[in-house]
Formats: C-alpha cells, structure tokens, sequence
C-alpha cells in the first residue's frame, strides 16, 4: 500500500534523523556524573537506604514517586468507574466454578504471593523491588484468587479504605518531611537506623509500605472490579 | 511564603481520601474539592500578594531537604504567583461549571480534576526538567479521564485521539530529559540553563524538549487532535483545555526556553504560521466549539510566536505576552462556557443570547477582546508588540501578525452578528443555571475591569477616555429604563461634556474645536430625534455612547496612542449603531472589516513612525524621515477606509441606507468627519515632508474619482436612503480632493465641504429617515407626492439640497467658490474637470430625490400620511437655521478658518475685507448673495402666485390611471429608472467592479480554507502522521 | 561472564524483535498481545543483565504482568460487547 | 567492539521503538495501536537503560559485600536513570490501561475497533 509504505519511510526517516545523532554522539561514561556521583558516595550517610535506586526514587526525588502513585490512583479510577458491570444487569453466579487443581493451588499460592508481595515492599529499601513491584505481586494474588474462586466474595470496601488511607499517609508522611525535617518527602524524620537492617533509611520503608499497600489494593480493586461473577457490593 | 507542596498535600491528600466516603456523600465530598480548590487559590493569591505589595524575592523550595540538582526544586515567583493565581482561578469556576456533571454517579470527576489542577500547577512551578515529564502525563491522563466522563456523542473518539497524540508527544519529551541528564548529569533546568556552551547532545535533548512543548501547544498542522478535542469535549472541558492548560504549557515553553535561545527562530516561524492558518481555515468553521478551537490554536499561536521573540521585544517581552495570555485565557473560557449553555453547537445557535441580554454583552465583550479592541488588555498588548516590531524593522513579522488577526476578526464578528441577527426560534432557549452564569460573569467582570485598570497604568493614554467608558457602562446598567428618559440622560452627558471640555479648544486649538463641535452639536441634535422612537430601545444608547465617546476621544488624543483608542473604540460603538438596521447585517459586517483592516493599516503606519520617533506624540507624525512614503500611505488608506474612498468604498451604501432612520445621519454626517479629522492629521504631517508630495498627488485623483463614481451611482438609485449614501461617498471625495491639494484654498475648501456636508447631510438624512418612518419603504418610486401632506420634510429637503449642489445663496456654494480657487491656483485641471463634471452630475440625484418623494402623484395608500415627527423636525430646523446663518454670514466662520490654517500654510491669496472674501481669481459676499437671491426669489414668488390663480385644478385619479390599480407601483411613476439614458451611456464606471474584486479576493480566501482544512480527516492515526512529519520537518530545517 | 551476557542478549535481542515483528504483523489480536507481554519479559532480562534489577522487577511486574491481563481483559469485553 | 552488551540492548531499544512507532501508524485495530504503543514504549525504556549502563559495574545496591558504602561510587552504575525509567514504566502503563478503557468504550457504543470508523469529527 502507497500510503503505508510512506509512513514506513517516515518512521525510518524519524529513525535515522534521531538515533543516528544521538548514536554517534553518546559515549559510553567513564565515569559517574557529578549527581551519580553523590548519590552514590552520599547516599549510606545520608539516608541509609541499602538499595540506592530506592533511596532516589523515594527521598531525593520522591516526587516522581509520589507522581506515579498519582498516575496510578488515576489510571485506577477510571478504569474500576467505566469496567464496572452495571447492577441492573449483574447475574448473581454465571460463572462455574474454577477447577479443582486451580483452586487447590491458589490455596497454596495465594498465601505465598501475598506474603512475597508484602516482603518485596517492606524490603524495598534494601532489595531490588519497592512498592509499585510488591504490589503488583500482591494483586496477581487477588487475580489468582478470583480465577481459582469465581464465587468467592471479597468485600471490595476493605480494597477502597486500604487505598485511601495508605494514599493518605503517603502524602502525610511526605507533609511530616517537610514540618518535622528539611523538606517534602524528606525521609529522615525518623532515624537512619542502621544500614542494610529492615528498620533503617528514615521513614522510607514505611512509605514504600503505603505505596505497596496501596497499589496492590488498586489492582486488587480493579481485578474484583473485573471479576464479572463478583457480585456488586457497594 | 506558604510552601508549593501544600499544593501537593492538599491536592493528593484529598484526593485519595475521598476514596473513604464512598458514592453516597457525594455533596459532601464535592464541597470538600471544592474549599481545596479554594485553598489553591487562597495560596496562590498569598504569593501573587506577596511578590506585588511586599516585594518578595524568587524563593525555591527544595524536596527532601537536599539541594537541586540532587533534589526537586519548586519555585515560585512573580510569574509563578500569576500563572498559579490564574490557574488556580479556573480551577475553581471549572469545577464550579461542572458542577452538575458530578451527580450523575461521576464521584470520581471532582478528584480527578481537583489532580489535574494541582498538576497544573506543579508543572508551572517545577525547576526539574524530568518533573515536568511525570506533571505532563498527570495532566494528559486526568484530561483523558474528564473527557471520559463526558457523555457528549463523539467524546471518546476525540479523547482517545488526545491520548494517543499525547502518547506520542510525551515521549519525545522523555528522550529528550533524559538525553539532558547524560549530557550534562543534571535535571535542573537552571544549571542547564547556567551551561556556557551546550555539548552537541544537550543541544539535540534541549531541541527534543522545545519541539514536544510545541506540539503540546497544537502547532499547525500536527494539531487535527486537539481540534477534535475542542468539539467533541464537553465545552466546559474545552475551556480547560484552551485556558488552563493552554496557559501553563506556554508558561512551561517560556520557562524552558532559558535554554534553548538557539529555537526562537523557529518559535516565531511556528506560531505565526499557525496563527494564520488556523484563522484562515476557520472563516469556513459552522461548529461552534471547533471554531473556538481554530480560534483557540490561532492566539495560543501568536503567544508562540511572542515567546520565540523574547529577545526582540527585550524588556517589553513581559507585557506583551501576559496581556495576550491574559485576554485569550478569561475570553476564551468564557466563550467556551456560554457555549456550554447551549444544545446546539451551531454558530447561528447563539442567537438565543439575544434573549438574556446579560450574556449577549458578555459574548460581545470576549469577542471584542479577543480581537484586540480597547480598552481590553490585549489591545494594549497587540499595540506595544507591532510598535515593538516596527522599531526592530521586523516588518514581515508585523504583517503577518495583522493579517492573522484581520482573518480572526472575519469570523469572530461574523459569529457576533449571527447572534445579534439571526432568527433563534428554532434553537432551544437558554436555560441559565447558577453554576453556568457564575463563571462566564466573573471571567467577563475581570476581563472589563483588567482593561480598565490597564489603560489607567499606561503610558500616553489620558485618564479622561476612561471616564466615558464606565459612563457608558452606567448606562448599559439603566437600560431597562424608556428610551425617553435614557435620551435625556444622553443628551445630557454630550452637552455637560460639550459645555466642559468645547470651550477651551477655541482658543488652544481650533481645528479640533471644531471637529468636537461637530460631534458634540451634531450629537446633540441626532439624539433628539430619538424621542421619536417609543419603547426602550434596548441596547441603542450605550453603542451610540460609545461611539461618540471614540470620536471625541480621537479628536483629543494628544498621543498616537490614544489616538487609535478612540479610533477602535469608535469603530465598535458605529458597528453596533449600524447592525441595529433591519437589514444590516451584511453590511454591518463589511463595514467592520473594512475598519479593521484600515485600523491595522493604521496601526502599521504608527508602529512604523514610533520606531523612528521613539516618541508616541501625535505631532511626531511630521518628523517621519524613513519609510516615509509607505507610512503615510498606510495612514492614508487607513483613513481612506472611513472615508469611503472609491475601491474601499463598498460597505457604506448598505450601512448607511439599512441603519435606522435616526443611526444614518450619525454615521453619514457625522462618524465620516473622524474619517476627515484623520486626514486633515495626515496632511499636517505630510505637509512638511517634500518627499510623500506624489503620495498627495494620487490622493487627489482618488478624491476626483470617488467624487464623479459616488454622483453617477447616487443618480442610479431607486432607493432613497441608498442615494443619499453614494451621495456622501462623492462628498467625501471632494473633501479628500480638496485636502490633498495640500495649499491654503484646498484646506479651506475641505473645511468647508466638512461644515457644509455635517449640516446638510443630517437634515437629509434625517427627514429622509422621518419620511421613511412614516411610509414605511426606502423606494422612492412608492412614494410621491408628499408635498401635500409634508410640507415641513419637503422645505428641509429643498433646503439640504439647495445647499449640497452648491448654488447661490446657500452655504454649499461658499464651497464651490473655494473650490474652484483652488483648482485654479493648483492647476489641477484635469481633475477639476472629473469633480465639476460630477457636481452636474449631482444636480440629477438631487433632482431626482426631491422630484420623486415629494412631487408627482400621491400614492393610495399615503393619503393619510402625517408630517414628519416634530422631534426630527426640531433637529432639522435647528440645522436649517445653522446653514442660514453660515450662508448669510459666512464670513464669521471663514475668517478665522483662514486665519487658523495660516499656522500651515501662511501664504494666502484669500483676504477678508467686510462683507467682501477676495482671492487672485474674485470676489465673493455671502450676505450680498443672499439677499440679491431673496429679494429675486420672493419677486418670482410673487409673480407664480399671481399666475397660479388662472390654473385649473384636475383631479389625480384624471391622468394617471383609468380603471386599472397599478400592480408594480414602480412602472407608474415617472421617476422611476428616470436616468436610464445616463445608465446606457455612463453606467460603465459605476459597474460593481470593485464589489467583483472584493467578491473574488473572499471566494478565493474561503476556497483556500476549504481546501486547507482537509488535512484534518477525523483519522487519529493520520494525526499521528501529521506530528511525525512535523518533527521529520523542523529536524531537517534544524540539520541545515 | 561477559561473552555470555552477550550471547544471552543476542539471542534475546532477536527474540525481542521477532515477537515485535510478529506483534505488527499477526492476523490475530491476542498473538499480539502475547507478543507484547512477551517483549516485556524479554526486556526484564535486558534490564537484569543492564545492571538494573529494579527496573527488571517493575517492567516484569506491571509490563508483562498486569499490562499484559489488562489487554486480555479489554479485548474479552469487547469481544463480549460484539457478541450481544 | 561491535557487539558489546550496551551495542546490542542499544539497537534493540531502537528497532523496538520505530517498530513500535510503525505499528501504532499503520495498524487499523485500535487495541493493535495500543499494543504498538507499549512496545515502542518499551523501546524507550530499554534505551534510556542502555544509556545509563557502564559496562563492568553493577547495581547500585549495596549488599555488604561485593558493594560497600566505600567503594559504590567505584563498582555501581548510576541510579538516576533507573529511577527515571521506574517511573516512565508505571507512567506508561497508567495511560496505555487510560486507552484501553477508551477503547473499549469507543466499541461499547459502535460496536468497531477500526479507528478508520471514528472519523465524524473532522476538519
């Protein structure tokens, strides 16, 4: 097709006009940046977060975090508001119910993911992972739930105020930094504790608890939400 | 300072609390956004307070308590304080005007737009370029979601369009934060900007940022998404997208372009194409809300363009682009939510305004805005930028600026008049809801007052031209009163301004003492005819104001400036005198084109002079030395567009004829004196520069044209008012002639015709108007007759036309006499000759007016007519008794005419010895005339009545028809087509050429828009096509 | 060490351009999606092998996880919608 | 050399992102551009990654062992594009799952995925 195959030569022309200058000019670094180069020598005194990306990601920048949570909590509401079935037309059980095996192994799964989801957040200062990755393991758990139980009935209320509140403490926490210490989201109100210890960096195990909290409460909500045998409960 | 992360805190805070209270407190959980959106305010306004009144300093906020580049940094400062305050303002009436949209089971809408506020506001103020990544995809995906709300047919279409353009954009602005952290190891846009000279990758990652700002900001022609955005969107959402959102991304693109100097270039080039081809294609626009998009991408286009030349307009950069900014964020969310209160998006929908007059002002106010009219801020704006322009000789740039806008002020007024002509019954009507009207109120209240204050602060305009303005506004509050107590209120303020400010000017400056006396008398006296309307004539008071409130306001004007203040100001109040007329509109709005391109003509020509003045003096117009050919011709043929000279002549007939019976002789006799008042300006200046002499040269011969073309039509006119229009058009062009004849008689001569035709124009127009009123047709082929039954509009008529061909006795033939005088002592014969031949051809219209409407045969159904209303024969008789007393002493007002344009020209052949005006070439005594013509007329007066007892009377029924009632009265009356030989032989060079022309140059316009507009197929992935090749495009340009 | 990162991600390089491949250029909308997803793995991989653990984690998680049922889950609806 | 780790996840990044980018222009199928847009953003992500990787160094996280607080500035890669690619993914995914559910309301109403249906709003 004429058409596509003009596209196809823009795309390329795009290609060769941006990556062909950016290629020739990018050099591999010998060495950190100045702003790497603080974070990374900086970072053990200065928050006490094993895992440096977190201690970015959550104190120095934490806005960006924080920017995520917001993206998400949006992405979140609109899609549990539109994908909501409606009440009128919600057949009560519709669904027959999930294998044996299935749900057998949701029994012994569901426990463990959800215990690996709070770990990988709780950890987060330490260990690869955070809050947006425990809570995305803890919502696959939920998902495993509904599959293996398509009856099973989980009050979507309890997802609604963990969200919230979870929410909320977040943006307290970051307020507190910015009452109690140098400024928003600043994590050192509470003690640095000692490195690579689960109590340690501040308050940034706490957030990335809210975070992980909180996240996993909105996938969690949005996979009831989905569950079309769920009946609607608020 | 209150922190910027309460913002954050408030915002979010709320935000994901809400998520407790559940679907059933919705009220509750709408009023809690509600105090956080005021809250916003409440912070923002703290720091707007603090930075004006106790001179705070810039302050960043740093999160985490680290310093940038190792953390995040907010700051705020004065023009933060501003876009937040403004921000933050539409944050709180949009959630207000989407108030009734939260109930329908969308208790996610009040958190969700409360976010997109707050990430609006973060954005603004950000110093982290990877920051604004994070804000920009906040905003995108919380616009999405609002437009998903929305229950509007092709919402969703429209939003996902968005969401994919977005997509898109949003990412080149990633590739390019990052490629700025790995060529500088920094996101802080100020150690960026603090960067000497940029590694060619900082330059490559700063292009990247620049290019997807600019395509947030819809550039021609990556922008089929946003338009679908604008009409598919619930126009409430429109006016978030246009105002709110519009204003932050610019922010954010001046903010960033600290860096990126090496872009202005192509900023200009970008905005100013949009700009224009977003208003070409927009002329051919019917939907509403997509029009107010093409509107919408057309200013957010000049401000492009305004940040690119940030360098050129150095320190009036600010100024410029806030009072743009400024003008289009309060009148395009205002257009946007009047629109939200209709069904239909049609254009001619809005004429249902008509019946809530409170939002047809408002809708008339953001128009007027937006075009750049006084006394709102973006006229200041518009000002300052061309005078800008001009004195860094960027001349291209000024063009294309005012052809962009004379295209935006085409459709703008056009859709202006549909809501004030057009038939609305097949509309819905307007059901105004308190949560609607509050915003569009406010919004309008602030633009008002924002002008106000503005045209306070600035330089060279007089605090007096804005005592009118809220006299008017007074006015406009009053008008439910009758009309008769308004008209007195009116008068009123004319004579108290008359008696306050006339009297001085006699002894400072006559010339203008004059023409004030023109407005003011002949204000006066127009104004009395309107006891004759009953009613309340809504609406009519304050536009007359206004234009009389122009006009004095022009003749005042110390500065070019306010010079062209009243200049607009008197084009607007005359529009919306003239579009009043029955059928009006058309011409109403080729009137006000015709203005506004002169007015820009005008403004070129002043911008031009100021950058080689440096001075905004009117008297600076004579110190002109560069250029000085194309500024006055500019002047000129801005002035020539009031005038009505031949070629810019084709809106005044219409105008003048449809306007009402008492509309007409304000803007015939005397709105066109502005007209004259601008020339007489433009030859003062001219006159002291030999070089523009030819340009004087062409003038004449446009003047001998317009004078013979304007005759030979008026001679070919059925319809009265009509002939009395092509009438003034010769008029005008025997003043122009006379004027550009730049010598002592030809002034005088001017000044003259400009006395002259102010008096005797009114009395036609206004007994024509008042006979009109009475027999209900402008066709004088329907009247006749009316001798018998008005003897008082037939002696008026006689009168004005007695003095208006210029024979003795009466005060038209002073003119003539200077005339000739001055023909005579120029040598311009061959013109002399076109303009006598035309004052012959003048005695035909003349004849045939007074012939046709008074005498002959007396038409059936006027048999019972009455005589002209005694408040227009008070006015007329008033005027009549003028032009006797300057024809039987017209030495009282020549002498001192002569003597003040000595001043200019002080070599004279004109003397004045008693009763005797002596020149080379005569002598002249008016009163001497006078009474040798009277004592002739009464002897023959005499001599008639005695033979008139010998004549027999015969019946009319007798001669004129047997038995047959006459089926078209046109054929029974003798005069009509009466000059059908002339027409055969002359009818050629009144042939509507010119009108062709115009017709022409518009098909071809509205056929480009046509065709233009079809890049926008409705196909998202096509604008995906459009963006990519847009980069594709300004990377080649930016590679050579 | 370093010869076999290199052989890892060449194979995974092709492999992450075949199912991109395949994902532009199948008949079938669920292919698709599957080749998406596994894209997303794939460049967890990359990003292990990048020095990047958390950034393996995440895409994991939320790219080829939850992005990928959120596709699935889109398209039953639709396909449902189409039904009735 | 030729091939090199940051050589080939570079040009993977890069045909991702045009193949990607090519999809979401030529695919009719409105969750088929979806699908192409999360592929050419993971073409970015791979990308900025690429860029941020010093070959020979590990991640920034200290263990106690192989990293330690001393030598972290000498052994680990940056963590600043880590951080910013953590957020563009999550960021990613909250707008493709924002199109998706336009997608499927778009077909809730006409009952189409082919984006050459939803042309009424034009010029």
């Amino acid at each position: 097709m004429l058409k596509n195959s003009f596209i196809a030569l823009l795309v390329l022309a795009f290609g060769v006009l941006l990556f062909h200058g950016v290629v020739k000019l990018y050099k591999v670094p010998e060495k950190l940046n100045r702003t790497a180069e603080f974070y990374n020598s900086n970072e053990a005194s200065q928050i006490g977060a094993a895992n440096v990306v977190t201690a970015v990601v959550v104190t120095y920048r934490g806005l960006y975090t924080l920017g995520e949570v917001t993206v998400l909590f949006l992405a979140a509401s609109v899609i549990g508001f539109f994908l909501k079935r409606k009440k009128k037309t919600a057949p009560v059980d519709a669904k027959p119910a999930g294998s044996e095996l299935m749900t057998t192994a949701s029994k012994v799964l569901v426990p463990g993911s959800i215990i690996l989801g709070v770990y990988v957040f709780v950890n987060g200062h330490l260990t690869p992972g955070g809050g947006f990755q425990g809570g995305a393991i803890i919502g696959t758990a939920i998902l495993l739930l509904a599959l293996a139980n398509p009856t099973y009935s989980i009050s979507k209320k309890v997802f609604h105020w963990i969200e919230s509140i979870s929410g909320f403490v977040f943006v307290a926490i970051g307020l507190a930094g910015l009452l109690l210490a140098g400024g928003f989201l600043d994590t050192r109100f509470l003690p640095n504790g000692e490195m690579l210890s689960l109590f340690s960096a501040g308050a940034i195990p706490l957030i990335y608890s809210m975070i992980g909290l909180k996240v996993g409460s909105e996938i969690s909500g949005i996979i009831l939400e989905l569950n079309d045998t769920q009946p609607n409960q608020d | 300072m209150v922190s910027p992360y309460f913002l954050l805190g408030i915002g979010l805070g709320l935000a994901f609390l809400l998520g407790l209270l559940g679907q059933k407190a919705r009220k509750s959980s709408s009023i809690l956004i509600l105090v956080a959106l005021f809250s916003f305010v409440g912070i923002s306004f703290s720091w707007l307070w603090q930075f004006l009144q106790e001179n705070a300093s810039v302050t960043q906020f740093f999160s985490a308590g680290f310093k940038p580049p190792f953390s995040i940094a907010l700051q705020v400062g004065l023009h933060e304080a501003v876009l937040t305050s403004m921000i933050n303002v539409m944050g709180l009436f949009s959630f207000v005007s989407l108030w009734r949209n939260m109930k329908d089971g969308n208790e996610k809408l009040g958190p969700i737009l409360l976010i997109l506020f707050m990430g609006l506001n973060m954005l603004v103020l950000t110093r982290d370029i990877f920051n604004v990544f994070v804000f920009l995809e906040i905003t995108a995906i919380a616009l999405g979601g609002l437009i998903l709300f929305d229950e509007k047919k092709h919402a969703r279409s429209a939003g996902f369009k968005y969401l994919i353009a977005s997509a898109l954009i949003s990412t080149i602005y990633l590739l390019g934060a990052v490629l700025i952290y790995f060529s500088n190891g920094s996101l802080y846009l100020d150690d960026v900007m603090a960067l000497n000279n940029m590694s060619p990758m900082a330059i490559v990652a700063v292009f990247l940022l620049i290019l997807s700002l600019v395509l947030e900001l819809k550039p021609f022609p990556a922008n089929g998404w946003a338009l679908d955005v604008y009409q598919g969107a619930n126009p409430a959402i429109g006016a978030i997208v246009s105002a709110a959102i519009g204003s932050t991304m610019l922010f954010l693109l001046y903010k960033l372009m600290g860096m990126a100097a090496f872009m202005q270039e192509f900023l200009i080039a970008v905005g100013l194409i949009s700009f224009i081809a977003s208003n070409l294609l927009a002329l051919v626009q019917k939907n509403a809300n997509r029009l107010l998009g093409y509107s919408s991408i057309g200013q957010i286009g000049l401000i492009i363009s305004i940040i690119g030349l940030k360098d050129i307009l150095g320190d009036q950069f600010l100024f410029v682009a806030f009072m743009i900014l400024i003008t289009h964020f309060l009148a395009k969310a205002g257009l946007f939510w009047l629109s939200a209160m209709l069904k239909s998006d049609e254009l001619k929908a809005w004429s249902v305004f008509r019946k809530k007059s409170v939002l047809l002002v408002l809708f008339g106010i953001f128009i007027f805005a937006l075009i750049g009219f006084p006394p709102f801020p973006s006229f200041y704006g518009k000002w300052t930028l061309i005078i800008n322009l001009a004195e860094t000789h960027n001349y291209y740039l000024i063009a294309a600026i005012l052809i962009g806008s004379f295209l935006e002020a085409i459709y703008l007024f056009r859709w202006l008049g549909y809501a004030i002509k057009v038939d609305f019954t097949e509309y819905d009507e307007v059901k105004i809801n308190w949560e609607k009207l509050i915003p569009v109120l406010t919004f309008g209240a602030l633009l008002l007052a924002s002008g106000l204050y503005m045209a306070h602060l600035m330089p060279g305009i007089e605090d007096i031209t804005l005592w009118p303005l809220l006299f008017i506004l007074a006015i406009y509050l009053l008008d439910f009163l009758p009309a008769y107590i308004k008209n007195t209120i009116s008068i009123a303020a004319l004579a108290y301004f008359s008696f306050i400010i006339l009297p001085p000017y006699y002894e400072k400056d006559l010339l203008r003492f004059i023409f004030l006396g023109i407005f003011a008398i002949g204000g006066i006296l127009t104004l009395i005819a309107g006891y004759a309307y009953k009613g309340k004539r809504r609406g009519f008071y304050p536009v007359a104001l206004l234009m009389y409130a122009g006009l004095i306001v022009l003749i005042q004007a110390e500065t070019t400036l306010s010079f062209f203040f009243g200049w607009e100001i008197m084009t607007a109040g005359s529009y919306f005198l003239i579009i009043r007329g029955k059928r009006s509109m058309e011409h109403g709005l080729s009137y006000m084109l015709f203005s506004i391109g002169g007015a820009y003509a005008i403004l070129a020509g002043l911008g031009l002079t100021f950058a080689q003045t440096h001075n905004i003096d009117i008297l600076s117009l004579a110190s002109v030395t560069v250029h000085a050919k194309l500024i006055f011709l500019l002047l000129a043929v801005g002035f020539l567009t009031k005038t009505a000279a031949l070629g810019l002549h084709i809106w005044l007939p219409g105008a003048h004829a449809e306007a009402e019976s008492d509309v007409s002789p304000m803007v015939s006799a005397i709105l066109l004196k502005a007209g004259v008042f601008g020339l007489f300006i433009l030859m003062i200046a001219m006159g002291k520069n030999p070089e523009v002499a030819s340009i004087a040269y062409i003038l004449g011969w446009v003047g001998a044209l317009t004078a013979l073309v304007g005759n030979l039509a008026a001679a070919f006119q059925e319809d009265a008012k009509r002939l009395l229009a092509y009438s003034s058009i010769a008029q005008l062009g025997y003043i122009l002639f006379a004027l550009a004849m730049m010598s002592h008689l030809g002034w005088m001569t001017a000044m003259v015709y400009s006395l002259n035709h102010f008096m005797y124009k009114a009395i036609l127009f206004l007994t024509i108007g008042a006979v009109v009123l009475r027999v209900g047709t402008h066709s004088m082929y329907k009247m006749g007759g009316l001798i018998q039954r008005m003897p008082l509009a037939f002696i008026a008529v006689l009168v004005g036309i007695i003095a208006l061909s210029g024979v003795p006795p009466l005060s038209g033939f002073a003119g003539k006499w200077f005339f000739y005088n001055a023909v005579l002592e120029k040598g311009w014969y061959f013109q002399g000759a076109i303009v006598f031949f035309s004052g012959i051809v003048a005695f035909l219209y003349l004849f045939k007016l007074i012939y046709s409407v008074f005498l002959g045969q007396l038409k059936d159904n006027l048999r019972q007519v009455k005589d002209i209303s005694i408040w227009f024969a008070i006015p007329i008789y008033v005027l009549i008794l003028g032009i006797m007393f300057f024809s039987a002493k017209p030495e009282w007002v020549l002498q001192p005419l002569s003597d003040m344009l000595t001043q200019w020209y002080p070599n004279t052949s004109l003397s004045f010895d008693g009763l005797y005006i002596n020149s080379n070439f005569g002598y002249w005594s008016g009163t001497g005339v006078m009474i040798t013509i009277m004592i002739m007329f009464i002897v023959l007066l005499l001599w008639l009545w005695i033979l008139s007892r010998k004549v027999v009377k015969v019946k009319q029924f007798n001669i004129v028809y047997s038995a047959e009632a006459p089926q078209r009265p046109e054929t029974t009356h003798v005069s009509y087509n009466i000059f059908a030989g002339y027409y055969k032989a002359l009818g050629w060079i009144v042939a509507p050429k010119i009108s062709e022309l115009w017709n022409k140059i518009s098909d071809f316009v509205v056929s480009v828009a046509h065709f233009g507009r079809m890049i926008y197929t409705g196909n998202g992935q096509t604008y995906l096509v459009h963006i990519l090749a847009f980069i594709v495009v300004t990377f080649l340009w930016f590679l050579n | 060490m370093e010869l076999f990162s290199i052989i890892l991600l060449l194979v995974m390089g092709v492999a992450t351009i075949g199912s991109a491949i395949l994902a532009l250029t199948t008949k079938k909308t669920d292919v698709a999606i599957l080749a998406a997803g596994a894209i997303s793995l794939f460049a967890s991989i990359f990003f292990l092998v990048l020095a990047s653990p958390d950034v393996a984690m995440t895409e994991a998680a939320i790219g080829a996880g939850l992005s990928t049922f959120l596709f699935f889950v889109i398209l039953r609806k639709t396909e449902q919608n189409a039904e009735k | 050399m030729l091939l090199s780790i940051e050589n080939i996840a570079l040009a993977s990044g890069i045909l991702l992102i045009l193949i990607g980018l090519l999809g979401a222009l030529t695919n009719k199928n409105i969750i088929r551009m979806i699908v192409a847009f999360s592929i050419f953003d993971t073409g970015v992500n791979i990308l900025i990654v690429t860029f941020g990787y010093m070959p020979g160094r590990t991640a920034p996280i200290i263990d106690g062992a192989k990293v330690t607080a001393q030598n972290i500035a000498q052994v680990a890669i940056d963590p600043v594009p880590q951080a910013l690619v953590l957020t563009a993914i999550v960021i990613g995914f909250g707008v493709t799952a924002l199109m998706l559910v336009f997608a499927l309301k778009m077909h809730e109403k006409r009952k189409s995925l082919d984006i050459n249906d939803y042309t009424d709003l034009k010029w």
